[in-house]
């Protein structure tokens, strides 16, 4: 059944192609927002095909159990984000922040940055994969852009050059892996395919895959947001439209760590290389603890969150850092759960910046009184963030903490100190928030919390019960991670 | 058959502490005043008091709550059934078994309760003062008086009072340090309890040194003489632990005949009269101490206990 | 099977609250979910108790294909766990039962009603889980609900910080739990409890564990120095959950000690049993004298919650010690009165707190200073606060004694105890018991004293009316409880054998068929006591005396203006007021303890302004333990917070420089 | 491969570093954007021998690329933009030139340090391609950061992306070469029409720490 399998995956790259061409030369703003959500539904059917009909690895894509489970989800973020957008975007036309111009090139460049993201999960090619994400990146500057306040170019231009220097490290990586490869597997496309690198890996130069997961973990990790690489990631959440911030938390950054995790499993079927272990883990501490620290000050709702996304994909570098079964599943679980979680947390906020009409947390209160849907919802995703039973985040804190104890007791106490201070942080302006007397706006929110309550869900559900089939390829891909 | 010989000499042991309460507390009297050179009122004197005070009608504040007209009852029977589990002229009675030194030292700590309760009921400034100082005192005076307790038990392997008499009669406890300390922490312990010279002055009216007299002011006909007959049987008790504990002697054990229990109420009676004339001389000599000089009086208590127990354990192990 | 039942009534109980979201705003939302929660508590006590009382028959085991994917969820009833059960059961009973009548008042429904029933499930299945995750997932679900529960009234000032450092303070006990289990599985991640108890950590391993068991379960039970939260969050709930909180969930949290210290470690360490019975003598005359200088009567309850707590874990301390020097029998007395504790102290504390919650919605007053003269109003109310003061007090004859009264027996059997330490340090222990057994006592006669004797303070006070029936009804239930476990400790003793026997390897002799009933913990000759005999002696000799009094002497009886010594002042004003009480006690210990001053401007002669008292305290441990963190915390924030502001530039030499570094170890490295 | 032909890609390559070494030393805008004419330049002639060499035709797209956008069309465009924005001729440093030097020779050797042992295997003409090149990256990247100036930056960021070209083609026979190429020019063009477009004068990176405050929503 792999042609069936083939033309699913050509389906997931090439709805959202045609459909940016569509929506870049359509005027009317209500088709297109409707159009937006058909296409990235679309994509996401096709997607989830893809759990069923596995094409065999071609030169250039490639469906296996890494990335099966996260194409399917950035597809699936990527509809539930449309099915958000169409109703902010509403609100953004009514209030004027956004000229119908503007919006048929946004919808443009949301299907591009599908397309992107698709084709750099997708990509069975180093070199083919970096230019996807380059491409991710320049629509997402483009957007984090677009409201062109003063705040929004300057995080814009702060993202695009920070995210350029990246791209460029990255590159720099991906050439000396070919290097490294087509020594062994002789020149041409073999030479940077992934299931051909994993499995020559072994006879690969160790000296030179060392230098390239160096230059690839800086590279790609500053589209991660790891600390000190961050920087460009509070404000590009912050200024950009909320949408935007969703995908970028949700996606993006899954899909630079998921180009790391192509890479570590490189390293780790190489015997001679050194392990990443360390270096990883030292990364992720650091932007754990830093990132906790940072949430304290913050008096912009959309900058907290991101800086809460810098934390917990620091907790998954740990994670895939520390390594073993164990410690791999929970990373890849935290991935998943992390981006659903964050994303839907997202949508909360973009309608309470809406109805209360600013971003600043002391001027919100009492949103549980005024807006009990919001309000509860966005107590329901702290909690989960936050790693509370009966969410799912619960169990894959719960796996990197003990395990981890085990064998390095004082990362652990670190770790489990600064998640604690981190909730700290996130509680306190929770509190603040949710509870109180209201304060600000207290018109009803028009807003579809179809999104919410879906990821919700899914959150709810894999904290009590987590597919088999979903945890045989997580424990395959965590064996191969090593 | 048995069993209602021995009910019928637990009873006899009951009428017999509520018959020589007052006695005792109108000797006390008597030979204080003597020691003052005073004439002091007659034996029997006591006896008068209560049935005056019976015979009285009860004129009851206007804010008093049941609490108050029921407490007078409670206060009296906890403390007889107290009294009458200790062994006075004969261990092993009957009832001795439903309680060891520390239920009996409760039972009393329940009377307190109450007594305190219905200080504060009338909601008067004084009884308030009455109460809360009392509690203090107790506060203090109860963890002395278990670290006596675990100096006895550590001696005797037993709290149980009769088991304890026993053992002390047998002689082969001999006389050690410990012995001593702890009859001085006792007696202090006791003199707390019982609103004695040095911590409170039985005779005294002055508002601001009372504490035991300040949470009695509202009370007046059957209802005092209920507490005082109370006060009394709590005084007679403490005479009668100390003198089980530490002059066993003469009392009845179990299983010896009506012979035994005469000649111990002969002993018990002459007990009493030492013991009494020791506490009027204390009384005399010494002067009442400030309210806030009581939980060093009582400090001293439980370091002697403390000490008794340590001592205990080095002549143990030697 | 009882557990499938008990599983069942847990899954009632979740269905319950997530009906509850949507209607919670109708009128009879609230008396269905009290009721439907009450009929499932109901069932689920009566399961326990048969799997109790059974003797093995009904325990079991089974694993739900839920949690981690490959482990499953495992549950297990043996004895320990159905005793607690029937705490956490008998608890929610009373607090549903409660609920139907106090739930009217409430002003916000939908707060309470869905986080009630699912807190309640979230306590059985604490005690059901029988591995690491699902333990801590019940455990750490129980905290999420309960702090929904105390932020339900969070436009109260105040409640929003209690929630705050309450869930602070629960997540950090569950991370030292979960450090705890790390330890214990290992690596490889054996959750399941079989796994652990197959493989006992090494001693130096296991001190760990101890210790940090005692951080996770302490801070949940408000062991000192980690009980700051309590007195603040339990009192902010609403009155039947604060029962719950007070008298149920810290006895989880001990639950959790228990079966970590108890069952998984394997065998003890003398120095551990120190350790813990030491903890145990601190809190509890640490919480009798917060509990003193209150007037919060709340907050009174809750800091008396400590105090037991620490009676518990003293209880437990000494089990622990004999149980390292395979003193069984001894270890058995200790651990059934600690026990035996959590029982009573669950029973008497709920009733309390539903007392107080009767007051509070008769008067809207939670300040004693402003009440007074209740039980001219609310007789039923005063009678039952009453009992439950005195058992609390651990007066005879009512079941608070009972137990303090074996802690005690235990306490005195420790100088058979071979290490000189423990000699010495178990009779100051027991002092300690015994200080705050008498100053609990002097508390609740102010509690009792100033909150229902004496005269009204307030218009409020003035006006109580007596509470509802289904809350008098709770609270007489419970008080007679407390009055039949006093009296009847024997049956109550022989229930705990097998857990004491599960835990300990040795059990009390059965003492049901002692004639009269009288409790023996150890021997005839020892120490023996009987509540049945002395309550009917008592009550006789009153009888008695009452009877003859009437009888022969005068029975007439004149109201009249109390007497005062002759100047009597009709205003309240004059009596004495809680803070005027507990003023000896301040200037004795607080002044110590709490650094206490007393402040008095007294003005000049012919000047009318008032004058002045004033006392300040300190908590002394906040100040030690908390405030540091709290300024450590605000000042990393403040110095990393400049990086937000730097210039792009300065961010991109922060690449350069990280990637400079690496390429130099790199070289260094190769 | 007859030494001559190594002889003269070394030379290319080394040629790219001294001309980056030029771009450190340049303190003139003018004189800047000629140098970067020139770097791109020496880039496009090295590609294009690289392509002569290894016989990979497809490496003249690249060249010509390079030659074209890079060595003509931008340069032009920057003139414009200094003449539009009435930019200051003289650009601003952080640390003085010397040091930028010394730092920059430091550079050019953890580099060679780091690479020549690991590409031991590759081949002299990787090894030393690649040796320059990341030296060339080092560079840019160190122009980037020790220039205050917009447009220094963009330039220093476009000589990294030379170096990268100049690595990618001193990977013998790697694919998408090309695509790569074209998808960094695209990447320029954004950065330099974003110059204009945003009119951003002197520098991107706001100092005045107030305006960050007010920027970002952070105030209290």
């Amino acid at each position: 059944m792999t042609e069936a399998g083939s033309f699913f995956v050509d389906a997931v790259l090439v709805i959202p192609a045609l459909s940016a061409a569509l929506l870049a030369v359509l005027p009317d703003d209500r088709l297109t927002a409707r159009l937006n959500v058909l296409a990235a539904l679309l994509t996401f059917l096709a997607a989830t095909v893809l759990f069923f009909e596995r094409p065999a690895p071609g030169h250039y894509l490639i469906v296996d159990d890494l990335n099966v489970v996260f194409i399917v989800l950035s597809t699936f973020v990527g509809f539930t984000t449309s099915v958000f957008s169409g109703s902010y975007i509403a609100h953004e036309l009514e209030t004027g922040r956004l000229t119908p111009v503007y919006l048929r090139f946004y919808h443009a460049m949301y299907q591009t940055l599908m397309f992107g993201m698709n084709l750099a999960l997708l990509s069975n090619n180093v070199g083919l994969m970096w230019v996807a994400i380059e491409l991710a990146t320049l629509t997402t500057v483009l957007m984090v852009g677009i409201y062109r306040t003063p705040a929004a170019l300057e995080a814009a231009w702060k993202y695009f050059l920070l995210g350029s220097v990246g791209i460029a490290l990255a590159l720099f990586g991906t050439i000396l892996v070919y290097l490294a490869a087509h020594s062994v597997v002789g020149e041409g496309l073999d030479a940077m395919a992934w299931n051909v690198l994993v499995r020559r890996a072994p006879e690969f130069d160790p000296a030179l895959l060392n230098l390239a997961f160096l230059f690839l973990l800086l590279g790609y990790g500053t589209k991660v947001g790891l600390v000190p690489l961050h920087a460009w990631l509070p404000d590009a959440h912050a200024e950009g439209p909320t949408p935007i911030s969703a995908v970028l938390s949700g996606l993006l950054l899954n899909v630079a760590l998921f180009a790391v995790l192509r890479f570590k499993s490189v390293m780790a079927a190489n015997p001679g290389a050194f392990a990443p272990g360390p270096l990883m883990v030292s990364l992720g501490l650091l932007s754990v603890v830093f990132a906790s620290f940072m949430l304290y000050r913050r008096h912009d709702i959309k900058r907290m969150f991101g800086y809460s996304s810098i934390e917990h994909m620091g907790i998954v570098t740990f994670a895939f850092g520390m390594g073993g079964p164990l410690a791999n599943f929970a990373g890849l679980l935290h991935m998943t759960l992390h981006s659903l979680t964050k994303s839907a947390i997202f949508y909360c906020v973009g309608h309470i910046a809406q109805v209360k009409g600013t971003q600043h947390m002391p001027d919100i209160r009492g949103l549980t009184v005024s807006h009990p849907a919001l309000g509860w919802g966005l107590v329901f995703g702290v909690a989960a963030i936050a790693g509370l039973p009966p969410m799912g985040l619960f169990m894959t804190e719960f796996l990197i903490v003990t395990t981890t104890f085990a064998r390095h007791p004082l990362l652990a106490i670190v770790l489990g100190l600064a998640l604690l201070v981190a909730f700290g942080a996130l509680l306190l302006r929770l509190n603040g928030l949710a509870f109180g007397d209201p304060r600000g706006g207290r018109a009803p929110a028009r807003a579809s919390f179809v999104p919410v309550v879906a990821h919700f869900a899914l959150v709810l559900v894999a904290g009590i019960w987590l597919p088999p089939a979903l945890t045989a390829w997580f424990q395959h891909v965590a064996g191969l991670l090593r | 058959m048995a069993i209602a010989l021995q009910l019928l000499v637990q009873i006899g042991q009951m009428a017999l502490v509520l018959a020589l309460a007052p006695l005792f507390a109108g000797y006390v009297r008597k030979v204080k005043a003597h020691l003052l050179r005073r004439q002091g009122p007659p034996l029997a004197q006591p006896y008068r008091e209560l049935l005056r005070l019976l015979r009285k009608d009860v004129v009851l504040a206007d804010s008093a709550s049941w609490v108050f007209r029921v407490a007078p009852y409670l206060i009296f029977a906890a403390t007889w059934v107290a009294v009458s589990l200790v062994p006075t002229f004969a261990a092993g009675l009957i009832f001795s078994y439903a309680a060891d030194v520390i239920a009996i030292v409760a039972l009393l700590g329940s009377a307190r309760f109450m007594l305190a309760l219905a200080g504060l009921d009338v909601g008067t400034s004084f009884g308030g003062i009455g109460s809360s100082r009392e509690m203090l005192i107790a506060s203090l005076a109860e963890p002395a008086m278990l670290m006596l307790v675990f100096t006895l038990s550590l001696l005797a392997g037993s709290t149980q009072l009769s088991s304890i008499a026993a053992s002390m009669q047998a002689s082969d406890v001999g006389l050690k340090f410990s012995i001593a300390l702890a009859l001085l922490g006792l007696i202090m312990v006791a003199l707390a309890e019982n609103a004695r010279i040095p911590v409170d002055n039985p005779a005294t009216h002055l508002e601001l040194t009372m504490v035991h007299e300040a949470m009695i002011l509202e009370y007046s006909g059957r209802h005092l003489a209920l507490i005082e007959a109370a006060a009394f049987l709590k005084l007679l008790l403490y005479v009668s632990v100390i003198a089980c504990v530490f002059f066993p002697w003469g009392i009845a054990l179990s299983g010896q005949g009506p012979a035994a229990y005469f000649a111990g109420i002969g002993v018990y009676v002459l007990k009493l009269a030492a013991g009494g004339f020791v506490l009027a001389v204390f009384e005399t000599a010494i002067a009442k101490m400030r309210v806030f000089r009581v939980p060093d009086f009582l400090g001293a208590a439980l370091m002697l206990g403390f000490l008794a127990t340590l001592l205990l354990f080095v002549t143990m192990a030697g | 099977m009882a557990l499938q039942g008990l599983l069942w009534c847990v899954g009632a109980l979740l269905a319950i609250s997530v009906a509850a979201i949507p209607v919670a705003r109708r009128r009879w939302a609230s008396p269905a979910v009290y009721g439907a929660a009450l009929c499932s508590s109901i069932v689920g006590l009566g399961l326990a108790l048969a799997a109790l009382l059974g003797g093995g028959a009904l325990l079991g085991a089974l694993t739900l294909p839920v949690g981690l994917p490959w482990l499953g969820a495992h549950f297990r009833l043996d004895a320990l766990a159905a005793f607690f059960l029937v705490v956490v059961n008998l608890g929610a009973a009373g607090a549903s039962l409660y609920g139907l009548g106090y739930g009217t008042h409430e002003e916000a429904p939908g707060r309470v009603l869905p986080f009630f029933a699912a807190f309640l499930a979230g306590m059985n299945l604490v005690v059901l889980a029988d591995d690491a995750f699902t333990f801590l997932f019940t455990w750490e679900f129980m905290s999420l609900t309960s702090w929904a529960l105390v932020m339900a009234h969070h436009r109260r000032a105040g409640n929003a910080a209690a929630g705050y450092l309450y869930l602070i303070m629960a997540s950090f006990g569950t991370l030292a739990l979960l450090l705890v289990f790390g330890l214990l599985a290992g690596p490889a991640g054996g959750y399941a409890f079989e796994a652990i108890r197959a493989a006992p950590p090494a001693p130096g391993v296991a001190a760990a564990v101890l210790v940090l068991a005692l951080i996770g379960a302490g801070s949940k039970a408000g062991l000192v120095p980690l009980h700051v939260w309590l007195p603040l969050a339990h009192p902010a709930a609403p009155s039947h959950v604060s029962a719950l909180m007070s008298g149920v969930m810290t006895k989880v949290a001990v639950y959790g000690a228990v079966r970590i210290v108890f069952d998984l470690l394997g065998v003890p360490t003398w120095w551990a049993g120190a350790l813990v019975a030491l903890l145990g003598g601190v809190t509890a005359v640490m919480g009798v004298l917060h509990a003193l200088m209150e007037h919060d009567l709340k907050r009174l309850l809750a800091y008396h919650t400590v105090e037991n707590i620490g009676i518990i874990f003293i209880g437990l301390g000494l089990a622990l010690a004999f149980g390292a020097n395979g003193m069984r029998a001894a270890a058995a007395l200790a651990l059934t009165a600690a026990l035996f504790h959590v029982f009573n102290h669950s029973v008497f504390k709920s009733l309390l707190f539903f007392g107080s919650g009767a007051v509070l919605t008769a008067t809207g007053e939670r300040d004693m200073e402003r009440l007074g003269g209740l039980i001219h109003r609310m007789p039923l109310t005063a009678f039952t606060f009453l009992i439950g003061s005195a058992a609390i007090s651990a007066l005879p004859p009512f079941n608070g004694f009972v137990s303090e009264w074996l802690t005690f027996q235990a306490i005195l059997v420790s100088p058979a105890l071979p290490q000189w330490l423990l000699k010495f340090l178990v009779p100051a222990i027991g002092a300690l018991l015994a200080l705050s057994a008498a100053l609990a006592a002097a508390c609740f006669v102010k509690a009792f004293g100033v909150t229902f004797l004496g005269r009204p303070r307030s218009d409020a006070a003035r006006d109580a009316r007596e509470t509802d029936r289904w809350s008098l009804a709770t609270m007489f239930a419970l008080a007679a409880l407390c009055l039949v476990a006093g009296i009847l400790p024997g049956y109550f003793i022989d229930a705990l054998a097998p857990v004491a026997q599960a835990l300990s390897g040795a059990h009390l002799p059965r003492q049901g068929e002692l004639d009269w009933l009288t409790i023996v913990p150890v021997a005839q000759s020892r120490s023996s006591y009987n509540g049945l005999l002395l309550f009917l002696i008592i009550a006789l000799a009153a009888g008695l005396g009452a009877e003859v009094i009437h009888r022969w002497a005068s029975g007439a009886l004149r109201r009249s203006a109390p007497w005062d010594c002759g100047f009597p002042d009709p205003s309240p004003a004059t009596q004495y007021t809680a803070g005027s009480f507990s003023q000896p006690i301040r200037r004795v210990f607080g002044s110590v303890v709490f650094r206490a001053r007393e402040e008095v401007s007294m003005p000049p002669p012919g000047d009318p302004r008032p004058a002045q008292m004033r006392v300040r305290m300190r908590d002394l441990l906040w100040d030690a333990f908390y405030a540091p963190v709290e300024s450590l915390v605000a000042y990393v924030a403040d110095r990393l917070n400049k990086v937000q502001f730097l210039s792009i530039r300065v961010y991109l030499s922060l690449v350069f420089g990280a990637l400079v570094a690496l390429l130099t170890v790199l070289a260094v490295w190769q | 491969m007859d030494p001559l032909a190594l002889d003269v890609a070394h030379l290319l390559a080394g040629g790219l570093v001294l001309v980056s070494f030029m771009l450190l030393y340049q303190d003139r805008m003018t004189g800047l954007v000629n140098n970067f004419a020139l770097h791109a330049l020496v880039v496009s002639l090295s590609v294009a021998w690289q392509a002569h060499i290894q016989h990979a035709p497809h490496l003249y797209i690249t060249a010509a690329i390079a030659l074209i956008v890079k060595a003509i069309v931008i340069p032009l465009a920057l003139h414009r933009i200094i003449l539009q924005l009435g930019i200051h001729r003289t650009i601003e440093t952080v640390v003085g030139i010397g040091q930028t030097m010394l730092a920059g020779i430091g550079l050019v050797a953890l580099s060679i340090m780091v690479m020549l042992p690991i590409t031991a295997r590759a081949g002299t003409l990787t090894q030393q391609d690649l040796a320059f090149a990341l030296s060339v990256l080092l560079l840019g990247l160190l122009m980037m950061i020790s220039r205050r100036n917009a447009v220094s930056q963009v330039i220093g960021f476009m000589s990294i992306e030379n170096g990268l070209i100049l690595a990618a083609t001193g990977a013998k026979g790697m694919p998408l070469v090309v695509e790569i190429s074209v998808a960094f020019s695209i990447l320029i063009a954004l950065i330099v029409i974003g110059v204009f477009l945003f009119r951003i004068r002197e520098r991107f990176d706001t100092v005045d720490i107030h305006a960050l405050h007010e920027y970002r929503g952070e105030q209290p």
